[in-house]
C-alpha cells in the first residue's frame, strides 16, 4: 500500500497558490493598464515618448526608495525615516561637492556614507536594544529632520555640471535614471531570488526565532537590511540633487509614506515574509501614472486629491492581507 | 576523555527570579537514544534550549565532543553537529520545503549566491532517504502538520548531526505517522546518531529510549538504563507519587441526545459530517493529523462558517448560532488545541483570563462587579487547584500546567452543555493529564456532553464511550468501545474502512 | 509693404508705450525704502531682484501666433490663498477668450516641492506654450525651469523666485522690503526703543527667509531694540499661539512690539492676548485676509500688514501673453500698483479693506467679480 | 545551603522587580526627572499661568491620545486624526456659521463624520485585513481629499464665540483640562472596570484566543478605531476653539505625537499592554519638552532632536527593562 499517498494526499493545490500568491500582483497592473487606456484614449499627449519618459523617470525617483523600504518591509521592520534622510542626503551631497567636478566623487561617498552609518544606527538600535522599527525610525524622522534644518534652512551647496547633466542624460530612449532604476528592480529580485542574503530576509520576516534558532545570522543580516534601505534613500537624495542643482531642504518630506504606500500596494506584506518585487514596481507605477494622469488629464484640481486617496484606498483594499 | 558526546554538567537557570532548572547534569553516548521526561515545568525545554544556544545557562558547563564550550550561538550549535526539532516546528511557512531544509546553511557559490541546483538535488535526496514525496519548491505553509515535521527531520539530516534533539515530536502526530518516525529514528541510530528524545507519552519511552532522564520541577530526579524502569516506576519517579489507574472509569449512563449535526461542511476540509451527541458522555474522535477533526470541532463551534447543514442543540437553550459567541450562549465551548496562542491571554490577569467569557453575567451596566467576580476567580481556583500568588497575576508567570487549567477554567465558566476539547492532553504531563481525565468524567457526572479530539489512541480508547474515526473530511466511521483495538481505528483512519489488516 | 511698415509701426509704438508704463510703475509702486551698500552686498536676493528691476528680456524667440496653451503649476487647493489664486487664473482666461488662451494646463503641487518637480516634467511634456509657476522650493525647481528655457518654453515664476537666472521674468514683490518695512513699522512704532519678539514662517521656505533677512537687517540697524526671542510659527495660527502663550508668561509687560511673518500667525498672537487680557502691543505683521481684519478691527489692533495678492495670477498670465507675443518684459514685475488695493496698509485704513460677506479665509484683494465668488461658495451669507 | 538558594534567588527577583518597576513606574520618573531639570532650567514652568497654558495645550494633545491610547492597545494605529481635525473645524465653521446656538448641532455633525471615518479605519483593517498604518494613511489622504474637494480651498463659514471659551482660565483650570481629565477617567474606568475594556485589553493581548472566547473581535476593532477617530473630532473642536479660525495646519504632526506620547507611556507597540495613566504622563512629557523649549529660547532644529532622543530613550528603558520577562 502507498502510504505516503494516503497521507499526504496529491499536489494539485499549486494552481490555487498561484492565484492565491499572484493574484494581487495582476490587480495592481490590471489597474495600471486601466490607467493607461484612460491615458491614452482620453488625451493625445499621454503616450509620447516624452511623457513616458518622465513617467518612468518619476517611477524611478519614488521606486529607488520603494525597493530599499520593500526589502525592510519583508523582514517584518519599517523604515519611516527615508524621507528625512533623502533631505539630509541632498543637503551633505550639495554642500561637499560645491559645484566642482573634482569634488563629485568624495560628494557621492560621502552621502552614501551617511545612509551607511544611519543604517547602522537604525540596525544597532533594533538589534541590540530591542526597539520596535516603528520607533526607532520615527525618532529618527524628527531628527535627521532637525539635523537638515541645522545644516540649512535655505537652499544651499550646488552640483557640478556633469552630475546636473547626468538627470537628463538617455540610453536610447530610456533615461539613464530609469536604466538605473531597472537595473537595481533586477538586482533586487536576483537578490531575493539567488542569494543566501536574500533568503535571510524572507525567513526572519517568516519566523524571526526560527531563523536564529537555524543559524541564520539575524543580527548582521537586519543590519544589512536597514544599511541597504538607508543606501537607498541616499542614493536618491543624490538624484534629487541631479534633479535640482542645487541643495534643497524643501524636499524630502513624506517619501516614507508614499514609498510604504507603494510596496503595500504591490502585495508585500507589512507583516513580513512575502515581497514582490513586480508588486512593488506596480504600486510605483500605479502612485506615478495616477498622478500623471491628473495633470495630463486636466482634472478638476478641488477633486484631484480625492481621487488619489480612493485610488490608494481602493487598491489596498482590493485584496486581503495575511496574517493577523 | 571520555566517550560521551555530550555532557552537560551543573546547569542551572532561572527567569524573572523563577528558577527554571537547578544543577541539572545529563550527558549522553553516541548512538543510543536518550528519553528525557517529566511534567510540564520540569525544565526538559530549557535544558534543551540551553543546548541549543537559544539560553544562555546561569551556572554550570557544557563538554561536547569533549570540549568545553561556552556562549555558543544557535549557529555555531548546529555547525558543531546538533539539531533540535522544536515542539513548535521550527520553519519558516513562507518559505519553500528545500529552503526550509537548508536554512541558514544554503549551499553556495561565491559572493552568497545560492546553488539551487544542489540545494534541490540535495534535499530531494534527503527527502528520498526518508521515503517521502513532496514538491520541494511548495511554500511550507501548503503542507499538513505531519508533512511539515518530516521536513523538520530532513532539515536536522541534512546538518549531519549527530546529535538530534527531538522536543516533543509525537505530540502531533498518530498512528501510522509515528511508525514511520519511529522507523526513521532507529535508522538514524544505527548510523551512530544520538537521539534526545522528549515525550510525555510513556509508551513511546519504553519502545524507542535506551536511557532515561526524569526532570522534576527544575532537578534531576534520576536518570537510568529503561531495562530497570518499568510504567509504574516511571511515573512515580515523574510524579512524586504512584499511579494506580490513568483512566478514571466511573459508570455512566447515556443520557438525552444534546447535539445534532446534520451533513455539516465547510469550505476547509469538512465533507457531509453527521453525528449526534448525548448528555452526560464523552465522544471521541479519532483520525489522521489532516483529517479534518480541528475542522470538525472549528464547524462545530460556529469558528469558521458553514457551508452546508445544520447543527442545533436539542435542549431549551436551543439555538442557532453563526459565531462563537452565540455558540457559548447557546451552551456549547471549544477549549482549542493550541491552548497557548488560542486560549491564553499571556500578558493580562488570571481574573480577567477566567472570567472573559462570562463577563455579561458579571456585569451590571457593563461595569464589572468585583465582588462577584473575585468569588467565581476563587470557585475556579478550588475547583481546578489552581496555583496562584494572586488573581491580579499575569498569566504569563503562572506555570504550564496552571495556564491550561486557567484556560480550562474560562470555558467551564460559561456552564455549557457540550464541551469540545482539541487534545485535551497535548503537551500535558501525566500528573496533570490524570486531572484532566478526572475532571472530564466530573463533567459528566453533572450531565455535560463532551467531544473529545485525541491522537492519542490509548486516551480515545480508555476514556471515550463512543468512538468516531474520521477521513478525509468525513466520518470514516465508528468503532465499538466495548474490546476496541487501537489497530481498528488506524485501520479506519487510513484507509476509510474496518477490515482486518492483511498481516 | 504698406502692411508690414504699418505692423512695425505699431510694435514700436506698443513697446515705446510699455516701456515708458514699466518706467513710470517703478517709481510708484513698492515700498519706498532705501537700502545701504552692505545690506545688497549681504542679500544675493536683494542683488537679483534689484538689478532684474531694470533689466529687460528680450523675447522675440518666443513669439507665436495664439491661440496659446498655458501651463499653470501651482500651489493647489491645500489653503484658501492658493485656492483663490486658481479660481483668479480659471476666471481670468475665461475672461481672455478661448482665442487667447485655449487651455490652461494645471498641476497642483498640494504645497509640496516633492510633489511638484514631477508635476512640472508633466506639464511639460504636454509642450504647453508657456510655464507660470508658483514655486515649491527655490533650489528643488531650479533645475525643472532650466529644463522648461532649455526646451523653449518661457517659464513665469509666480510669487516667489528661484535659485537660477534663466528664467524670464518674475511676478512678486520685493520680500526683503516687505520684512524690513514691517520691522520698520515696528521700530518707528516704539521710536527706536524697545523690546520685539520676531515670529517668523516656516523655516527653510523663501518666502519666510527672505522676509525675516530683511526684519533682521534692520533690527540689527537699530541698536535700542532689543529681541526678546525668536521662534518659527510654522504659519499656523495654533502654533503660533502657543509659543505666544508661552512668551507672555515668560515676557509678559515687557513686550513691546511683535514682528510677525504672516496674519494667520497675527491671529494666532491676538488670540494668545486675548486669553491673558493683556493690552496687545503693535504688530508689524498682517495681511488683507478677512479673519484677520475682523480680529484686529474688533479689539483695534494696531498694526501694518502687507499684502501678497492672489490676484497676481492675473498678472502672471498677462506676462505670459506678453512673452508669447513677443514683446520685451522686465525680469522684476512688482504688483504693488498693478493691481487696485495691493499697497501695505495700516490699522488707520483697515476698516476700508474688512468686508463683512467673505469669509475669514478670503485673502484681498480679489479682483475676480462678487458672483464669481459667491459661484464657488467663497461668500458668506450674513 | 538554604541560606545560600534563598539569598541568591532573592538577589534574581530584585532585578526582575526592579525591571518591572520601570516598566510600571518609569514614565512617571522620568516626569518627575523633568520637572526637577525644569526647577533649575526653567522655574517659570511653575507659575500658574504657565501650568494653566501647558495644561490646555497638553488636552489638545492628550485628548487625540486617548484614542490613540486604545487602538494601540489592540495592536492597531491611527494615522487620520490630522485629516479628521481638519474636517471637523470645517464642518463647525460651515454648519454653525458663528452662531452659537449652531454649536452643538455642529459639532454632532462633526462626530457623525468622524463616525463614518472610524468605521472606514475599521473596516479596512478588520474586514479586508489591511494592516493599519496602510488602511489609516489611505483614509488620511481620502479625508484631505474629500475635505477640499467640499470647501474647494476655502472653507466658509466663521468659528462661533461660543467655543472661545475653551481659551478661558480659572486657575489652572480649564474647559480643555476638564474636559481631558473627565475623558480621562471615564475610560481608565472602562478599560479596567467594564466588560467593553476587558474586551479591547484581550483582542489585543491573543486575538485567536479572544475570537474563541466568544468576542466580536471586529466589532470591538471597529469600535476602538470609532472611538478614535471621535476623540479626533472632540480635539479638532477644543483646537477650532483655541484657533478661532478654521486653519488646513490645525492639528498637523498631532498622529505622530500621539502615538509617541502613548509609546513613552508605556503602551506597547504590539497591543495588549499599556493604558491611559502612563500616556497622560506621556502627553505631559512632551508638552512640557515643548513649552520649555520656547522657555528657554531653543531654535527648532534643536528641539526635534531633542524630542527624537526623548522617544528613544524611553522606549529603549522599555525594552532594555522587559527582555525576558
Amino acid at each position: 500500500m502507498n502510504l505516503s499517498s494516503a497521507l499526504f494526499g496529491d499536489m494539485t493545490k499549486s494552481r490555487a497558490l498561484f492565484l492565491r500568491r499572484y493574484g494581487p500582483v495582476f490587480a495592481v497592473y490590471g489597474f495600471v493598464i486601466l490607467l493607461f487606456v484612460i491615458g491614452i484614449t482620453q488625451s493625445e499627449r499621454f503616450f509620447t515618448e516624452r511623457n513616458l519618459a518622465n513617467v518612468v523617470r518619476q517611477a524611478a525617483f519614488l521606486g529607488i526608495v520603494a525597493l530599499g523600504q520593500m526589502l525592510v518591509i519583508l523582514t517584518a521592520g519599517i523604515d519611516l525615516s527615508v524621507g528625512s534622510l533623502v533631505k539630509v542626503s541632498i543637503l551633505v551631497s550639495a554642500i561637499v561637492m560645491n559645484g566642482e567636478s573634482d569634488n563629485m566623487f568624495i560628494a557621492i561617498v560621502a552621502t552614501l556614507a551617511l545612509g551607511v552609518v544611519v543604517g547602522l544606527i537604525h540596525g544597532f538600535l533594533i538589534n541590540e536594544l530591542r526597539i520596535a522599527p516603528f520607533i526607532v525610525t520615527l525618532a529618527s524622522l524628527v531628527i535627521l529632520r532637525g539635523i537638515g534644518l541645522s545644516i540649512s534652512s535655505s537652499p544651499v551647496g550646488k552640483a557640478s555640471r556633469e552630475f546636473i547633466m547626468f538627470y537628463v542624460q538617455k540610453i536610447g530612449p530610456a533615461p539613464i535614471i530609469a536604466v538605473m532604476f531597472g537595473v537595481l528592480l533586477v538586482l533586487t529580485a536576483l537578490l531575493l531570488r539567488y542569494t543566501v542574503f536574500g533568503k535571510y530576509l524572507f525567513a526572519i520576516g517568516g519566523n524571526t526565532e526560527v531563523a536564529h534558532l537555524s543559524g541564520v545570522p539575524v543580527k548582521k543580516v537586519r543590519y544589512g537590511v536597514y544599511v541597504i534601505c538607508s543606501l537607498t534613500a541616499s542614493l536618491t537624495g543624490l538624484l534629487w540633487l541631479s534633479r535640482m542643482g542645487v541643495g534643497d531642504p524643501a524636499i524630502g518630506d513624506g517619501i516614507e509614506l508614499q514609498a510604504i504606500t507603494a510596496v503595500i500596494i504591490g502585495g508585500t506584506s507589512l507583516f513580513g515574509g512575502r515581497a514582490s518585487v513586480l508588486g512593488t514596481l506596480g504600486g510605483v507605477l500605479l502612485l506615478g501614472v495616477t498622478a500623471n494622469l491628473l495633470v495630463m488629464l486636466g482634472v478638476n484640481q478641488f477633486i484631484q486629491g480625492l481621487v488619489q486617496g480612493l485610488v490608494i484606498v481602493a487598491a489596498v483594499a482590493i485584496y486581503k492581507q495575511e496574517g493577523d | 576523555m571520555s566517550d560521551y558526546i555530550l555532557d552537560m554538567r551543573n546547569i542551572s537557570k532561572s527567569f524573572a527570579g523563577v528558577r527554571a532548572l537547578k544543577d541539572v547534569s545529563f550527558r549522553c553516548q553516541p548512538g543510543r537514544v536518550y528519553a528525557v521526561v517529566g511534567e510540564n515545568g520540569a525544565g526538559k525545554s530549557t535544558l534543551m534550549k540551553i543546548l541549543a544556544g537559544a539560553y544562555r545557562a546561569d551556572a554550570g558547563e557544557i563538554f561536547y565532543k569533549g570540549q568545553r564550550r561556552d556562549n555558543v550561538s544557535a549557529g555555531e550549535v548546529i555547525d558543531s553537529g546538533i539539531s533540535i526539532i522544536y515542539q513548535e516546528l521550527a520553519l519558516v511557512k513562507q518559505m519553500s520545503v528545500a529552503e526550509n531544509i537548508f536554512l541558514g546553511r544554503e549551499p553556495r557559490h561565491a559572493f552568497g549566491i545560492l546553488n539551487l541546483q544542489e540545494l534541490y538535488e540535495r534535499s530531494g535526496a534527503l527527502l528520498k532517504r526518508l521515503g517521502i514525496r513532496l514538491d520541494l519548491r511548495l511554500p511550507v505553509s501548503e503542507l499538513t502538520i505531519a508533512q511539515q515535521q518530516l521536513v523538520e527531520i530532513a532539515k536536522a539530516l541534512s546538518q549531519n548531526a549527530d546529535l538530534i534533539v527531538m522536543d516533543e515530536p509525537s505530540a502531533i502526530l498518530a498512528g501510522s505517522e509515528l511508525d514511520q518516525l519511529f522507523e526513521i529514528i532507529s535508522n538514524l541510530v544505527s548510523q551512530g546518531v544520538t537521539i534526545i528524545y522528549i515525550s510525555h507519552r510513556l509508551e513511546e519511552v519504553f519502545r524507542i529510549a535506551d536511557v532515561v532522564t526524569v526532570l522534576k520541577d527544575g532537578e534531576l530526579v534520576d536518570t537510568r538504563p529503561i531495562d530497570q524502569l518499568d510504567r509504574p516506576t516511571l511515573v512515580e519517579l515523574m510524579v512524586g507519587r504512584p499511579m494506580e489507574e490513568i483512566f478514571p472509569r466511573t459508570d455512566h449512563h447515556q443520557g438525552d441526545l444534546v447535539l445534532v449535526a446534520e451533513n455539516i461542511s465547510t469550505d476547509t476540509i469538512l465533507d457531509g459530517v453527521s453525528l449526534e451527541v448525548h448528555a452526560g458522555e464523552i465522544l471521541g474522535i479519532a483520525g489522521m493529523v489532516g483529517s479534518g477533526r480541528t475542522e470538525l470541532a472549528r464547524a462545530l463551534f460556529g469558528a469558521d462558517p458553514l457551508t452546508g447543514g445544520s447543527i442545533k442543540l436539542v435542549d431549551k437553550r436551543s439555538a442557532k448560532w453563526k459565531n462563537p459567541a452565540q455558540a457559548i450562549e447557546s451552551g456549547l465551548v471549544l477549549v482549542p488545541e493550541d491552548r497557548k496562542s488560542h486560549g491564553l491571554f499571556t500578558d493580562l490577569t488570571v481574573r480577567i483570563n477566567v472570567t472573559i467569557t462570562i463577563l455579561s453575567r458579571l456585569t451590571r451596566f457593563g461595569v464589572v462587579q468585583r465582588d462577584e467576580e473575585s468569588e467565581v476567580v476563587d470557585e475556579a481556583k478550588q475547583r481546578l487547584s489552581i496555583v496562584m500568588a494572586s488573581a491580579d497575576q499575569e498569566a504569563q508567570y503562572l506555570s504550564g500546567g496552571n495556564q491550561q487549567k486557567v484556560v480550562l477554567a474560562k470555558w467551564l465558566e460559561t456552564d455549557p452543555d457540550v464541551v469540545i476539547l482539541d487534545e485535551p492532553t497535548r503537551g500535558v504531563d501525566v500528573g496533570a493529564k490524570f486531572e484532566i481525565y478526572k475532571l472530564m468524567r466530573q463533567l459528566n457526572d453533572r450531565g455535560i456532553a463532551i467531544v473529545m479530539i485525541s491522537s492519542e489512541l490509548p486516551e480515545i480508547i480508555g476514556m471515550s464511550d463512543r468512538i468516531l474515526v474520521m477521513r478525509d473530511g468525513k466520518i470514516a466511521g465508528e468503532v465499538p468501545v466495548e474490546g476496541a483495538r487501537e489497530a481498528d481505528i488506524i485501520q479506519l483512519a487510513i484507509l476509510g474502512q474496518s477490515e482486518a489488516l492483511p498481516a | 509693404m504698406n502692411r508690414i511698415l504699418r505692423m512695425t509701426l505699431i510694435l514700436v509704438l506698443l513697446l515705446t508705450a510699455s516701456a515708458l508704463s514699466y518706467g513710470q510703475d517703478d517709481e510708484s509702486g513698492g515700498l519706498d525704502f532705501e537700502f545701504t551698500e552692505e545690506q545688497i552686498e549681504a542679500s544675493p536676493y536683494l542683488q537679483s531682484v534689484l538689478s532684474r528691476l531694470d533689466e529687460v528680456y528680450d523675447t522675440s524667440d518666443f513669439a507665436k501666433d495664439g491661440p496659446y496653451r498655458i501651463a499653470f503649476a501651482a500651489q493647489g487647493t491645500s489653503n484658501a490663498w492658493s485656492a483663490l489664486m486658481d479660481a483668479h487664473a480659471y476666471w481670468y482666461v475665461e475672461e481672455l477668450g478661448e482665442d487667447v488662451v485655449s487651455e490652461l494646463l494645471y498641476g497642483d503641487a498640494q504645497a509640496s516641492a516633492d510633489i511638484q518637480v514631477p508635476q512640472v516634467e508633466d506639464l511639460l511634456a504636454q509642450e504647453p506654450d508657456a510655464l507660470i509657476l508658483v514655486p515649491m522650493g527655490a533650489a528643488a525647481l531650479s533645475a525643472p525651469v532650466e529644463r522648461a528655457m532649455m526646451q523653449g518654453v518661457p517659464v513665469i515664476l509666480c510669487a516667489s523666485a528661484v535659485e537660477t537666472n534663466n528664467f524670464v521674468t518674475e511676478v512678486g514683490t520685493n520680500l526683503w522690503v516687505v520684512g524690513a518695512s514691517l520691522a520698520q513699522y515696528v521700530v518707528d512704532q516704539l521710536g527706536g526703543e524697545g523690546n520685539v519678539l520676531i515670529m517668523t514662517g516656516i523655516p527653510g521656505v523663501t518666502t519666510s527667509d527672505i522676509m525675516e533677512e530683511g526684519a533682521d537687517a534692520v533690527f540689527a540697524a537699530n541698536p535700542g531694540i532689543n529681541i526678546l526671542d525668536k521662534q518659527p510659527g510654522f504659519w499656523s495660527p495654533a502654533d503660533a499661539k502657543g509659543i505666544m502663550e508661552t512668551w507672555l508668561v515668560q515676557h509678559g509687560d515687557d513686550i513691546d512690539a511683535i514682528w510677525s511673518g504672516g496674519a494667520q500667525m497675527s491671529q494666532g498672537i491676538i488670540s494668545a492676548y486675548l486669553d491673558a487680557g493683556m493690552d496687545i502691543p503693535p504688530i508689524g505683521g498682517g495681511e488683507w485676509q478677512n479673519g484677520f481684519l475682523r480680529l484686529a478691527l474688533d479689539h483695534e489692533i494696531q498694526y501694518l500688514a502687507w499684502q501678497y495678492p492672489n490676484a497676481m495670477i492675473t498678472l502672471c498670465i498677462d506676462a505670459a501673453l506678453q512673452v508669447l507675443a513677443g514683446e520685451p518684459i522686465p525680469r522684476f514685475i512688482d504688483f504693488v500698483g498693478k493691481i487696485d488695493n495691493s499697497d501695505p496698509f495700516t490699522d488707520v485704513e483697515g476698516a476700508d479693506y474688512f468686508r463683512p460677506d467673505w469669509s475669514d479665509d478670503v485673502h484681498g484683494p480679489i479682483t475676480m467679480p462678487d458672483e464669481k465668488l459667491a459661484e464657488l461658495g467663497f461668500l458668506v451669507e450674513e | 545551603m538554604s541560606v545560600a538558594k534563598t539569598v541568591e534567588s532573592s538577589s534574581i527577583a530584585d532585578s526582575w522587580r526592579i525591571r518591572k518597576l520601570v516598566v510600571d513606574y518609569g514614565v512617571y520618573m522620568a516626569l518627575a526627572l523633568l520637572l526637577t531639570a525644569a526647577a533649575f532650567l526653567t522655574p517659570k514652568l511653575f507659575q500658574v499661568d504657565t501650568i494653566a497654558i501647558v495644561m490646555r495645550q497638553a488636552s489638545q494633545l492628550g485628548i487625540v491620545a486617548i484614542g490613540q491610547t486604545m487602538i494601540l492597545l489592540v495592536a492597531g494605529l491611527d494615522l487620520s486624526v490630522g485629516g479628521v481635525i481638519v474636517m471637523t473645524s470645517v464642518a463647525v465653521a460651515e454648519v454653525s456659521n458663528g452662531r452659537d446656538e449652531m454649536v452643538l448641532p455642529a459639532i454632532l455633525i462633526a462626530l457623525g463624520l468622524g463616525v463614518i471615518v472610524g468605521l472606514g479605519n475599521g473596516i479596512l483593517v478588520t474586514k479586508r485585513r489591511v494592516p493599519p498604518f496602510v488602511a489609516t494613511l489611505g483614509m488620511l489622504v481620502l479625508v484631505q481629499g474629500a475635505t477640499q474637494a467640499y470647501t474647494r480651498g476655502v472653507p466658509g463659514g466663521f468659528v462661533p464665540e461660543m467655543l472661545g471659551m475653551v481659551n478661558q482660565s480659572w486657575g489652572f483650570l480649564s474647559i480643555p483640562l476638564v474636559l481631558w481629565l473627565g475623558l480621562n477617567a471615564a475610560f481608565i474606568f472602562i478599560l479596567r472596570r467594564t466588560a467593553y475594556g476587558r474586551k479591547v485589553y484581550a483582542v489585543g493581548s491573543n486575538i485567536e484566543a479572544a475570537r474563541l472566547s466568544g468576542i466580536s473581535v471586529d466589532a470591538i476593532r471597529i469600535s476602538v478605531y470609532i472611538f478614535g477617530a471621535c476623540f479626533a473630532v472632540i480635539s479638532g473642536v477644543v483646537l477650532t476653539g483655541y484657533v478661532g479660525y478654521v486653519d488646513r495646519f490645525i492639528g498637523t504632526g498631532l498622529e505622530l505625537d500621539s502615538i509617541a506620547a502613548a509609546v513613552v507611556g508605556g503602551t506597547a507597540f504590539v497591543g495588549g499592554r499599556g493604558g491611559l495613566l502612563g500616556t497622560i504622563a506621556g502627553v505631559l512629557i512632551i508638552q512640557i519638552l515643548s513649552t520649555m523649549a520656547v522657555l528657554m529660547g531653543l531654535d527648532v532644529e534643536v528641539q526635534f532632536i531633542i524630542k527624537g532622543l526623548v522617544i528613544l530613550g524611553a522606549v529603549t528603558l522599555y525594552s532594555v527593562a522587559r527582555v525576558e520577562s
